[in-house]
This record gives structure tokens, C-alpha cells and sequence, in this order.
């Protein structure tokens, strides 16, 4: 008899909090939504499995010796390994061609990391309600879910936020799924009909050889005048090289399929095991979820703000939709400028165009966090 | 909070600021690789020749495996047309 | 002269101990039934030349520093990472169809654990014998044998008799090398040719749905009722959800190939660093050879007996030689059934129904796993 | 040695208890899946017919590769026809 | 305002030192020759960009909690993981058949190390100059250069002299790179044009069990005689034994592709990151650069002499160039061979007889490796 | 100084004698390893054969496709031809 009462006591179920039930019931649901709705399943279906495993009472994942904790400890924690390997591979299936045949799309890149600064600013406003206390790094960490970019938010808000960043990186993932509904309303209020029908002129093409000097220039600038977005920038730009040299196909093709593969499976699982009921189950998840909208949409709306403006002042035709590619949120956000163009002119193909606003983007947001991290880490 | 909100509008500034500088430096940064390329284009061709080069297999070539079927396609139909 | 001295120093010869020498040849025989006589090759030439490489004097392979310590250490002793990887790549190859159109195959995989528990009690009875002072720790680790998974047996093993691992790694691998040598005669011996020729209906498709929420609900059920059995049973069914969500198959081919693949090596080398002639050249190996003999036989027996009382009670027919299969040893064992019923009835193919009871039976022992590590833990 | 064989002889009958009660809840977990999917069986085929869409090449349409074989075989066959 | 000065102090110009912009400038160079003059790309590529990455002030990459500091700590500092991983795979994709069937290749490549062990000589004789002190430990491992094979040399330099290592690893894969320009015009000046066109008679065919059991004689003979040799050694033909045996191909797979690449680009990285200015800009890195090209000439030179000697007192004729295979770089050292054969002789393809001496030298350059482990480590 | 060279020429010596005996001793080791397969030969064969049989499609066999292919095109001449 004792024997069994020893094995109800190592059931779960005289343990179970009932936060622990709810962060179970939030597990499912990322399963659901990665699985069913598609929502960015490399990401969220490992994340939502790691949050089933890690509000288990008495199976220890997240404990000194348990997998999750481990995982967490060695690639997230100690160095940020698990989100820069993760760049590295995004950067070695980048192509920024687009980019380098019209480099003014990098202004587009840049206003929508206005959505990035102008949330700070919002979640320093938050503070006015009751329940919430974001401290200027904890601002910084949920801002920069408005960058649209899973390892950037990752990365940063391992520095300057950990206690948040479960949340943070959910909030980032879910809404990098949801673009393609939070996107076309803001684009469509910020256009006329007109406007959206503006075809544009095909891209020149761009040598080899720009390609590979390309991101060398980046790394370089970087360094000089933003060290502290070096890691993000410089894991990007490596595994990009790895890719335009030409020379190191067997690396380039590791870093693009196994090794990117097995750091998301590791990632999602670490970050899944940071969504335990104490840290996710409070109001400030609410507001980081809120903050993260905001943050989409203003930088959806700077972006195309900032096209109409290029547009006026420029002798080629710019069409103002793919200034809402500048969130990056590659390359969802682009297709999303696509479809919206379509829809205003049946023979109006903008793909090309958004992708470089789309990977200038990417860059803008490394080099956001790279100021945040600068300034208030 | 005052102060926090100070902090938080001169971030929003100085953020902004940077990030358009820092992006602006690129164009001109792209300007200027695309320049040199223009200047000096007679290497350009020779790499790209032998890097466009690719290992796998060429589409415009016929396979052995292809050019192989054909023949017994080609010689199966005599046969059945004799 | 003195660096010659030095140099002869500096060899193995002066260094060597009787029992080094003994395990070298341990090494080079695992080495034999790998690559010759194609014993579970993928981890029995890994161990065996982790054998080796252990029992060199001087090289340090498995002290401080040296290779084989460090992937013991990082691998299996600090987290069970090697062991829980492998798990979710076997759980990403294993397709459950053959258990959900035919539930009541659980009640096999469930019988086929008798092996382990009755193996528990023997080693606990071998005590009587001199030279054998098995703990209930030990005793549990060595029954594990019996349910016939590697993984499992090195999990356990590494939490409950890390100085026993060696000796039960090469115990379990070795018998799951022999299942088609060891099975067949218990399988005659406990059914009539009548029972052996029994044909079975035909399995029902199983939608994609069924297959994707069933590891979901084997892994709620498993936090719910047994959380020891998690880090097994959880990896396992993360491993089958990669593959079956079919929204991320990128992931789940990395982990079925170069992940599992690298794993099996780094695994395999670390196993090996513990065939040390301290840890294994004892009587306490030989008990723990006999004992897991005696582990698959039980286990294979209770099996088909099982099966028999199934097909008994049950209005749908059933062959009871498919009850062997519910030790695991996927998918070896299910092929001896195969086997052995082509031989009864050259019409009669059973793969397909014995798979079924094949994965319930990875299941069962991954349970009695936890269940061992809750009460003696 | 009496005490331990008690508790390895409890070990026995309580773990095959246990993972008997496991497995047949199991069981039971996987007819209520069955029957739920019997229930909702709409949503299933469409999301069979997107989740069974593979990527690989399909075998029933015939690759351009092939059809510039067949073209060529035709071609070629016609030339040495004349 | 003061935000800006902040930010001024966060870039990294008022930090700049004058080494660390030479030493970006060197890892642009290495760029420059991986990627435009395809100079063993594979290393020289990751080794380049990781010496950009750690001179930039600020950024902390090389400081604890930063990338490279974490690759190689854990990679080649506390355990030579990566060195003996890549070796591991450079053991797999090594075909042993030329050797097996012309065991007396084994002496041109024992000839070649006399680069090796010329050079530590030659080190200590620098010592004579102003501003250089190595110590034997320094020189042992700066000989190794001679050994022209860089996994050995890594293994080597990080525990003999791990402040050198970086001057040591670059010398080594800039003069691998370097081998069909260093030993064209020593061969040309040791040989007669007749004994340049000398023709090889054909190679017997080697059966696949003296494949296999040819790794496994190694280790034991290396076990017995140089236990400090058997990490490189032993890992080698680990990985060899997985090609071989046949029974494992799905690891032998992994190791040869994602495993070895993988591991490449950490390597990469974490040598680069010991490319500081402090270690590199020194005049010992001259003499590392001038002695690992006298290593060169001597293993050249010294190959080619053997293979003379050879010639005269063996029955069969021996091409004396292919003696120069046998300082390894493998298998471009071959190469050269070939092509310097084919310019006396046009019908004389010497690439297959090449082979031989040529991974004979990978083994001799390991084994020295390991004698200098045991007389000076 | 001085020490330190005759330390270096002593490892230049025994470096080298060392490397050189343990290669020669290699070459022994090969040799026995040959004269043992040229001894036991039976079981190399009956070996031989299962490990050279490779899991790769075989190069002599029409695949499937080409099949098709083939048949495809000698259909779609025929129809031309009529
Ligand atoms: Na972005
Ligand atoms: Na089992
Ligand atoms: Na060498």
C-alpha cells in the first residue's frame, strides 16, 4: 500500500498548479496554430511542445540536469549560440540582389523600425496602468518584437530581458504568422487604388561579384560604427559569404539544411521551456502581446509612408505597398505586398521589388537591437 | 515615469536617427562597390565564368540515362514499323 | 639513452594491465559481430571502438580533457541529451498506423514488460549467489534489458547504475542483435501449427488526423499519470509529431538522418569509454549477461501467452506469435514474426499486424522505465 | 536479501499493474481519437488533401527533362525516317 | 545630447587600436585568398571572417559569454573536439587502397617528416636572432606545419603552444594552398628528366577485408607503440572503419557531409578568433610564416630522395616525384605529382601511384605529431 | 641555447627513427594482413558480394520513367506518322 501511495504521489496529479494546467492549455493551442493554421510551424510547433514539457511537476526539464534546462543554459543563456547559428543559416539563404539593384530601398528598411522605437516609447506609457512595470530594457526587449525577426527578438531579449523572453518570442513568431492578416487593412488605408496599381521597373541584374562583396561592406561598416549589432550582423553576413563565394557550397549547403534544422529543433525547445505559468501567467504577457501588434502595424504603416514619400521624390515609379515589406517578416511580407498588388492591377508582379525592402528589414532590425543594446544593456 | 518617458522619446530619436544614418551609408556603401565593379569589370566576366559554372547536372545537355532511352525508343519503333 | 628511456615510458607496453588487454579484445570481438557478423552495427562498432580506445594506458581517452570523458560527460552523465536525441529520432521513424487501427495490440506491449519486472526479481535472487551484491537501483537497470531498447536501457541505466551502464548498453544492443535467434524456439514452443497458421483482417486505414494527435495524447497522458516517463516517452512523441504534423518535414528529416546519425556515434563512443576492466571485467557482468537473457526470453514468453488469451476472448482472430513482437526491438522483432509464420503458413503475412504490438512494446518499456525511476529512483 | 526480494516481488506486481492500467488507458485514449475523427470527419479530408500534397516531383506528369527526350527521340526518328 | 556621446563611445572608432586594424586587414586578406584565389576556401573563408569578428572592439566575441570565445573553449581548448572530429572525417572520405597494395609508400611518407623535425631545429636556431624566443614546446609545434596537414597542426599547436595557434593554423592552410607552387621547382631540381618520366606498373587490386581490417591493425599498432598518438590516429581510422565496414553507411554518410562540415566552420571560426593583434603581430609570426615554408621544402625535398633511393634497390620501378606526395596535403600533393609527371611524360599518370606515399604522410605527420607529444607535451 | 640545440637534434634523431620504425612496422603489418587474405579467401568472396551490392538504382536498368518516357514517345510518333 505504501508502494501505491508512493506512485500516487509520483502521479502529476496531486502536483498540478492550475497555472501549470493553463500553460499546458497554452501548449496545445501553439501546437494548434503551428500544426492546423500553419502559424511559422518550424518555430511554434517546438516551442509549444517544449511548454507542454517543461509544466510538468515532478519531470524536472527545466531543472539543473533536465533537457530543456540544458539546452536553454548551453545555447541561449551562457552565449547566444542557438539564435546566431539560426542567422547564419537565414543569412546563407538570403539573397540580396533585390537589394543591390536598388539600394534606396533600404530607407524603406529603415522607417519600419519606427514601429521598433515608437512602441518602446508605448510601453513605457504602459507603465501608467496598474499591473504594469516595464523597466527601459524590459521596453526595449518587447519593442523589438516589431522588428518581425524570430532570432533578433530572441537575442536581444536574452540580454536584456530573460524573464520575458518566452513571451517575447511567442508574441514575435505569432505575429510574423499573422501578417498576412494584420498587413493588407493598414496598406489598403494608407494607399489610394491609384497608387497601388503603380507598376514598377524590372530590376538590373547584379554580378557575382557585388553579391560577395556585398556582405563583406556590411560586416565592415558594422564594426566600425555599430560593434555592439556585430553578432547579429556578422553570424548574418557569414553565412551569407558562405553562400555568394561560391567556394564553400558543402558549407553553405550544412548551414542551410541540417544545421539550421537541428538549432531550430534545439531553440524552439529551449524557448518553449522558458513559458513556465509564473513568468508567462501575468498582465505583462497581455501587454507584451498588445505591444507587439502596435509595433506590427506602426511598422507596417511607416513603411509605406515612407514609400509614397520616395515615390514623390523620385524620377522611377515607386509603388507604395512594398514599403510594408520593410518589416522584413521574410519573405511572408513580401508575398503579402504581392497579393495586395495584384489585387489593385492583375498584371502588377511585386515580388521582386519587396524583397529588398523585405531583407533591408532584416538588416534594420539587427541594427536596432544593435542601438538598444548600446544604449540601455 | 517622466523621467522613463524622457529616456524613451530620446531613444525613439536617437534610435531613429541612427538607423536611417546607418542605412543611408549603405546605399552610398552599395553605390560604391557597384562603381568599382563598372571600373574593372574584365575580372567580373572570368569569375563569374568560373564560379556560374555549376556541379550539377546541365539542363541543356542530354543525360546518358535520357539519350540511352531514346535510342531504344527510337529502335523499338523500327522495329514495330518494319 | 634517457629519451629513449623516455620513449619506451612513453609507450603502452610497460603501462599495460592484464585486464586492458582483456577489454581490447572485447572491443575487437564487438567490432567482429558488427561489421562481420552485422550485429546492430550502428552502435556496437561505435562502442567497440570506444572499447579500444578507452583501454589505451596514457592516452587519456576517457579522463579528464580526453574525448570519450568529455562525451560521456556532456552527453549522458550531466543531461541524458544522447540518449533523449536518439529517442526523438526513432519516434520521427516509427509509424503508429498499425497500433491505432488495432488499440488492444497495447495490451501485448504491456505483457512483453513482464520480462523486465521478473528480471528484477531475479537479479535480487542471483544475491544469493557470492561475488553478486546487485542494489534495487542496480537491479532495476539490469531488468531494463528486457524491454529490449536501447535508448531506454542507457537512460535508465545513466540515472540508476552509471557503473553498470557499459555492461547493460553491450547486454541490450547484443540481444537485440540475437532476437532471431532467441525467440523463435520460445514463439514454437508455446503455440500449436494451428495457432501459428491463424490469418488476421485486414487493418483499417488511419486518417493523417488519428496519427497526429496521437502522440499528443500519449504525451498529456504520460505527464498526467507517470512524469518520470516525460524526458523518454516526451522526446519520443516529439519526435513522432515532427513527422506526422506534416507542416515541418525539413525538421523532421534532419532529425531522422544527420541528427540521429551523429548522435548514434557521439552515443556509441560514450558507452564505450565505460567498458573499463575495472567497471566490467567483474562477475557482476556475467550475471548481468544471464539476466538479460533470461529478460528477452520472459518477455517474448508472456508475450505470445498474452496473445493467446487475446485471441481467446476476442471475436476478431489473432495470432499469437505477433505477441512476441511486444518486446520491441523495432523492427527486428517484428520481422522474426513474419518469419516464423511464413513458415507455419506460406500465405500468412504478419509484418504489418505485428507492428502494432512492436511499437506498443517501445512504449511499455519507455513507461516501465519511468515507473522504475519513480519507485526506486 | 528477504527484504529486498519483498520489495522487488511488490516492484513486479505493482509495475505490471501500472503499465497494464497505462496501456489500457491508452487504448481507450486512442478510441475516443477514432471516434472524435469519425465525428469531425469534414475538416479531415481537407486537410488530408492539403497535407498529402508532396513536394516531390509528381510520377504521373512527365518531367520537361523526359519530354525533351521524347521530342528529341521523335525528331530524330523522323530525320532518319526520310 | 549626452545619448550621442554615449553613442559615439559605442562605435568603435575612438577604441580603434592600430593592430586591430591590421589585423582586419589580415582577415581580409585570408578572405581575399580563399574566395579569389579558392586557397583552401574551406578553412581559410571561416578563419578570415572570424578575424575580423574578434578584433572588433566592443563587440566581445572573443571575451567569456561571446561566440568564438564559447567555440573554442569548448572546441579545442578543454578538449580538441573539433581537430579529432574533422580528422574523424577526413577518415572516413580516405581510400587507403593505393597504400594497402604498395605498403613500401609508407617510407616516402616517414621521409617527409624530416620537414617536421629539420624544422624544430630550425626554430630553435631563430632563437639565435633579436626578438625571438620559442621554447621547444613553440617549436614543436611550428615544425608540425611541415606535416602540411591541419587538423594535426591544431591538435598540435593547442596543447604544445595555444598562443601561436592562430599563426600556426594559417600558416599551415595558406601553405597546403600553396603546394603547387612551393613543389613543382624542388621536385624539377632533384630529379632527371629520365627518372621524371619513369612509368609505375599497375596497382593490384585490393579486397575489401584487408579495407577493413587495415584501420583496425593501425590503432592496435599505434595503441601499443605511440598511446600518444592515438587520439589523431585513433579517430582517423574510426572514421575510416566506419567507410569501410560497409555495415554503417548512414553514419559514414553523415560524418563525410554534415558532420565535418559543421564541425569545419566552428573550427574556422574559433581559430580565427586567436588571430588577435597581441598574438599575431609579432615577429614570431614571421619566423612561424618563413619556418613553415622551409618545413615545406625540406618533407619536398627530402620525399623525393627517399623515392630515389627506393628506385635504385627496388626490382620495380619507382617515379621519384611521387616521393613529394608524401608530406600529405591530400590530395592536391598527389595532384602536383600527376601533373609535373604528365609535363615530362605525357602518357604517365602517376595520380593513383601518388596516392600512396600521399595519406602514407597523413599518418606519418599524425604519428610525429604524437612523438612529439610524448618527448616534449 | 646550446642545450636547447642539442635537445632538437636529439628529437631530429629519434623523431625520425621513431616515425620510420613505427611506418616499417606498418608495412609488416600490412603485409601480414595480405598473406592472411590471400590464406582465408572463401569468406572475403561470399563478403565481397554483400557489401558491394549497393542500394543505389542500378545504371543498367531502365527506370520506370524512362519507361514511360520511352513508350510516350514511340505512342506519340505513331500518331504523327499515320
Ligand atoms: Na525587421
Ligand atoms: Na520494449
Ligand atoms: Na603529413
Amino acid at each position: 500500500m505504501e508502494k501505491l501511495m508512493v506512485l500516487w504521489e509520483s502521479t502529476s496529479i496531486p502536483h498540478f498548479e492550475p497555472g501549470q494546467l493553463i500553460m499546458m492549455a497554452v501548449g496545445l493551442i501553439l501546437l494548434y496554430l503551428a500544426i492546423v493554421k500553419k502559424f511559422e510551424p518550424l518555430l511554434l510547433l517546438p516551442i509549444g511542445f517544449g511548454a507542454l514539457l517543461t509544466n510538468i511537476p515532478l519531470a524536472g526539464f527545466s531543472e539543473v540536469g533536465g533537457l530543456l534546462y540544458f539546452l536553454y543554459k548551453a545555447g541561449i543563456a551562457e552565449t547566444p549560440l542557438f539564435p546566431l547559428l539560426i542567422f547564419m543559416g537565414v543569412g546563407a539563404m538570403t539573397d540580396f540582389g533585390a537589394l543591390i539593384a536598388n539600394p534606396r530601398m533600404l530607407l524603406l528598411g529603415a522607417a519600419a523600425q519606427f514601429g521598433i522605437f515608437a512602441t518602446l516609447f508605448g510601453a513605457i506609457l504602459l507603465n501608467g496602468l496598474p499591473g504594469f512595470n516595464f523597466t527601459l530594457q524590459d521596453a526595449s526587449a518587447i519593442a523589438i518584437i516589431g522588428g518581425a525577426d524570430g532570432p533578433t527578438a530572441i537575442f536581444l531579449a536574452s540580454k536584456l530581458a530573460p524573464e520575458l523572453l518566452g513571451a517575447i518570442a511567442v508574441a514575435a513568431y505569432s505575429y510574423m504568422a499573422l501578417v498576412p492578416i494584420i498587413q493588407p487593412p493598414i496598406m489598403k488605408a494608407l494607399t489610394t487604388p491609384e497608387e497601388r496599381k503603380i507598376e514598377m521597373k524590372q530590376l538590373r541584374v547584379v554580378s557575382k561579384r557585388e553579391k560577395i562583396i556585398f556582405p563583406i561592406a556590411v560586416i565592415i561598416l558594422t564594426m566600425l560604427f555599430l560593434p555592439a549589432a556585430t553578432p547579429l550582423v556578422g553570424m548574418f553576413c557569414f553565412g551569407n559569404l558562405l553562400k555568394e563565394s561560391g567556394v564553400v557550397d558543402r558549407l553553405s549547403d550544412t548551414v542551410q539544411n541540417s544545421l539550421i534544422n537541428t538549432v531550430t529543433i534545439f531553440l524552439g525547445l529551449a524557448v518553449g521551456s522558458k513559458l513556465s505559468s509564473e513568468a508567462f501567467l501575468t498582465v505583462e504577457t497581455l501587454g507584451i502581446l498588445a505591444l507587439g501588434a502596435v509595433a506590427f502595424s506602426i511598422g507596417t504603416a511607416a513603411g509605406v509612408i515612407m514609400a509614397k514619400v520616395l515615390n514623390r521624390f523620385s524620377t522611377e515609379n515607386i509603388n507604395p505597398l512594398i514599403g510594408a515589406a520593410g518589416v522584413s517578416a521574410v519573405p511572408m511580407a513580401a508575398r503579402v505586398v504581392n497579393k495586395v498588388g495584384l489585387e489593385a492591377n492583375p498584371h502588377n508582379f511585386l515580388l521582386m521589388h519587396a524583397m529588398g525592402p523585405n531583407v533591408a528589414g532584416v538588416l534594420g532590425s539587427a541594427v536596432a537591437a544593435g542601438i538598444l543594446l548600446a544604449l540601455v544593456g | 515615469m517622466a523621467e522613463q518617458l524622457t529616456e524613451a522619446a530620446l531613444l525613439l530619436g536617437v534610435g531613429m536617427a541612427v538607423v536611417f544614418a546607418f542605412l543611408v551609408l549603405l546605399i552610398g556603401g552599395i553605390q560604391v562597390i557597384a562603381a568599382y565593379v563598372r571600373a574593372f569589370p574584365g575580372e567580373s566576366a572570368e569569375q563569374n565564368n568560373t564560379t556560374n559554372t555549376p556541379a550539377s547536372p546541365s539542363t541543356t545537355e542530354l543525360r546518358p540515362d535520357l539519350v540511352a532511352a531514346i535510342s531504344a525508343a527510337v529502335h523499338a519503333h523500327r522495329h514495330t514499323n518494319k
